[in-house]
């Protein structure tokens, strides 16, 4: 049962794996691979250590720290990658004015 | 694990990847981006280590020989590879068509030599010379005018490093700007203070 | 599980790819940073198969601090494009 | 507060990474995490990190929801909006809250103004009319 269900985390790590890189290769602008990036890095390798953790439940300590490590270095790399690409200049992207929820 | 063939099939195909990365590195001009390779290339070693079973290794290639050594050679590259270009401040020396085209080609060709200009704004003639003579700068951008209202400036550059002198006669055509090479031994024509008190 | 392995290097060599092709520098950023994320999670995956955990204290190591250097050098190629264009 | 805060992150960080739990290593880590230096801090308020934290708890099934939603139906469109930090953020509750944004992937934080505004850069199925 614990086999399944950690094959099955770790496949689907992999699916966002390849369907969050694939889009490296097109020619789309760097802030669109981002997105792609963060689906693939964050969450499809956070997926990924989920399912060892349920292979190897004893060593829990050293598999959490990456899984924290994982999604807070990748956001702050996303962060910034992002603002590194862009100028401080103005945007000619269609720019409106939101209200933060 | 070399006992059981299976288990050596992935590690063949990871083993590959570290000469591919590492041709990557080599094959690459620009220091920057040859410095990203270099990250790719830590990264996949330390992959191999690791699954060689070397942890040590591994641990140390990660922490020493990507994070410390790209950290040092970009702050190496970062200071060497580039020429320091000494100019008149002020919009006396700005105001003229030559000045935009003239910096737009010399940044084009010293890019072709992987080099990137920074400009050095001095106060006056005088200040420029001492610079180059000290050393400061790589070069020096002198605004001579033929006649003291003149529109036109013939643009004037005095190079230090030989290499450099060479590049600029063989690529910088005269319409565009002079360059000559600087020797200390050569009486630079210094403008001297005297006739300045004079004018006054 | 080494076929999932296979896979993940597979996955691994999309990035490489595009390191080789695309001539941008912040298209290379993006692929060294997902070659560095693969890299420490298939060792993690590496140490559960070989059960081998000094392997596995590796990989978190190389996972928590292996991205400083990437921010650093983003930082500086942003400083050195700003005075080349400028 | 947020000293305690980064505190125990740091005790956090120690336990996890040494998954030991003897009295020496106790007495390493608590004595490691305080002599480590601190910068300034700046007190937050208790509910807004209460909610912050609830609302990083929230955020990763949000996460893994909106990977499906772009993976379902393709988004092409990208947008740039500027949206307004909420009043008394202190700087840790600021990159609390970029992490959140940034966190999601249908979102990135690009730039934050000190003015009190967040760049964020969106995809979107198809362009807002």
């Amino acid at each position: 049962m614990i086999n399944i269900l950690s094959y099955t985390c770790i496949i689907l790590g992999l699916v966002f794996w390849y369907w969050g890189t694939w889009p490296l290769l097109g020619r789309r602008s760097v802030l669109y691979k981002l997105h792609g990036l963060s689906v693939a890095d964050t969450l499809g390798s956070m997926a990924i250590v989920v399912g060892l953790l349920l292979r190897i439940p004893h060593e829990w300590p050293l598999l959490v720290l990456a899984l924290i490590s994982l999604s807070i270095w990748n956001t702050v790399l996303g962060y910034v990658l992002a603002y590194c690409v862009t100028d401080d200049g103005t945007h000619d992207v269609g720019q409106e004015v939101g209200h933060g929820g | 694990m070399a006992d059981s063939p299976i288990m050596s099939s992935y590690a063949y195909a990871i083993m590959l990847l570290l000469p591919l990365s590492a041709a990557m590195v080599i094959f690459q001009s620009n220091p920057y981006q040859a410095l990203i390779m270099r990250g790719i290339l830590g990264a996949i070693a330390a992959l191999v280590y690791a699954m060689l079973g070397g942890a040590d290794v591994a641990l140390t290639e990660a922490l020493v020989g990507t994070m410390l050594a790209i950290t040092l050679y970009v702050v190496a590259v970062r200071s060497s590879l580039v020429m320091r270009l000494g100019v008149l401040e002020g919009e006396g020396a700005k105001n003229n068509l030559q000045w935009q085209p003239m910096l737009d080609y010399l940044r084009a060709m010293l890019k072709r030599y992987q080099l990137r200009l920074e400009l050095v704004p001095y106060a006056d003639d005088q200040a420029l010379h001492q610079a180059l003579a000290a050393k400061e700068v790589h070069g020096i951008c002198l605004m001579d005018r033929p006649e003291p209202n003149a529109e036109e400036v013939a643009p004037h550059i005095l190079v230090r490093v030989r290499r450099l002198a060479e590049i600029f006669a063989t690529e910088l055509p005269e319409a565009i700007a002079e360059a000559k090479l600087y020797r200390d031994d050569d009486l630079a024509p210094i403008p001297h203070t005297p006739t300045l008190m004079e004018e006054h | 599980m080494t076929l999932v392995l296979i896979a993940m290097i597979g996955a691994l060599l999309i990035p490489m790819v595009e390191a080789l092709q695309d001539e941008d520098i912040w298209q290379r950023m993006l692929a060294f940073a997902s070659i560095s994320t693969k890299t420490s999670v298939i060792i993690l995956v590496i140490a559960v198969l070989q059960d081998d955990w000094m392997i596995g204290v590796v990989g978190v190591l190389i996972l928590s601090v292996g991205n400083a250097a990437l921010m650093l050098l983003a930082q500086i190629i942003k400083r050195v494009n700003d005075v080349m264009d400028g | 507060m947020t000293g305690y805060l980064n505190i125990i992150l740091r005790l956090t960080i120690w336990f996890l990474l040494t998954a030991d739990l003897s009295w020496a290593n106790i007495v390493i880590g608590v004595g490691v995490t305080i002599l480590l230096p601190r910068g300034v801090t700046n007190v937050g308020l208790l509910k807004d990190w209460l909610r912050t934290l609830g609302e990083v708890a929230v955020a990763i099934p949000q996460a893994y929801k909106e990977a499906f939603e772009i993976m379902l139906y393709p988004h092409r469109e990208e947008t740039v909006v500027l949206e307004r930090v909420k009043p008394r953020r202190t700087p840790s509750l600021i990159f609390l809250d970029i992490f959140l944004i940034t966190f999601t992937p249908k979102t990135i934080v690009q730039r934050y103004h000190s003015r009190g505004w967040y760049e964020v850069h969106y995809i979107q199925r198809r362009e807002t009319p």
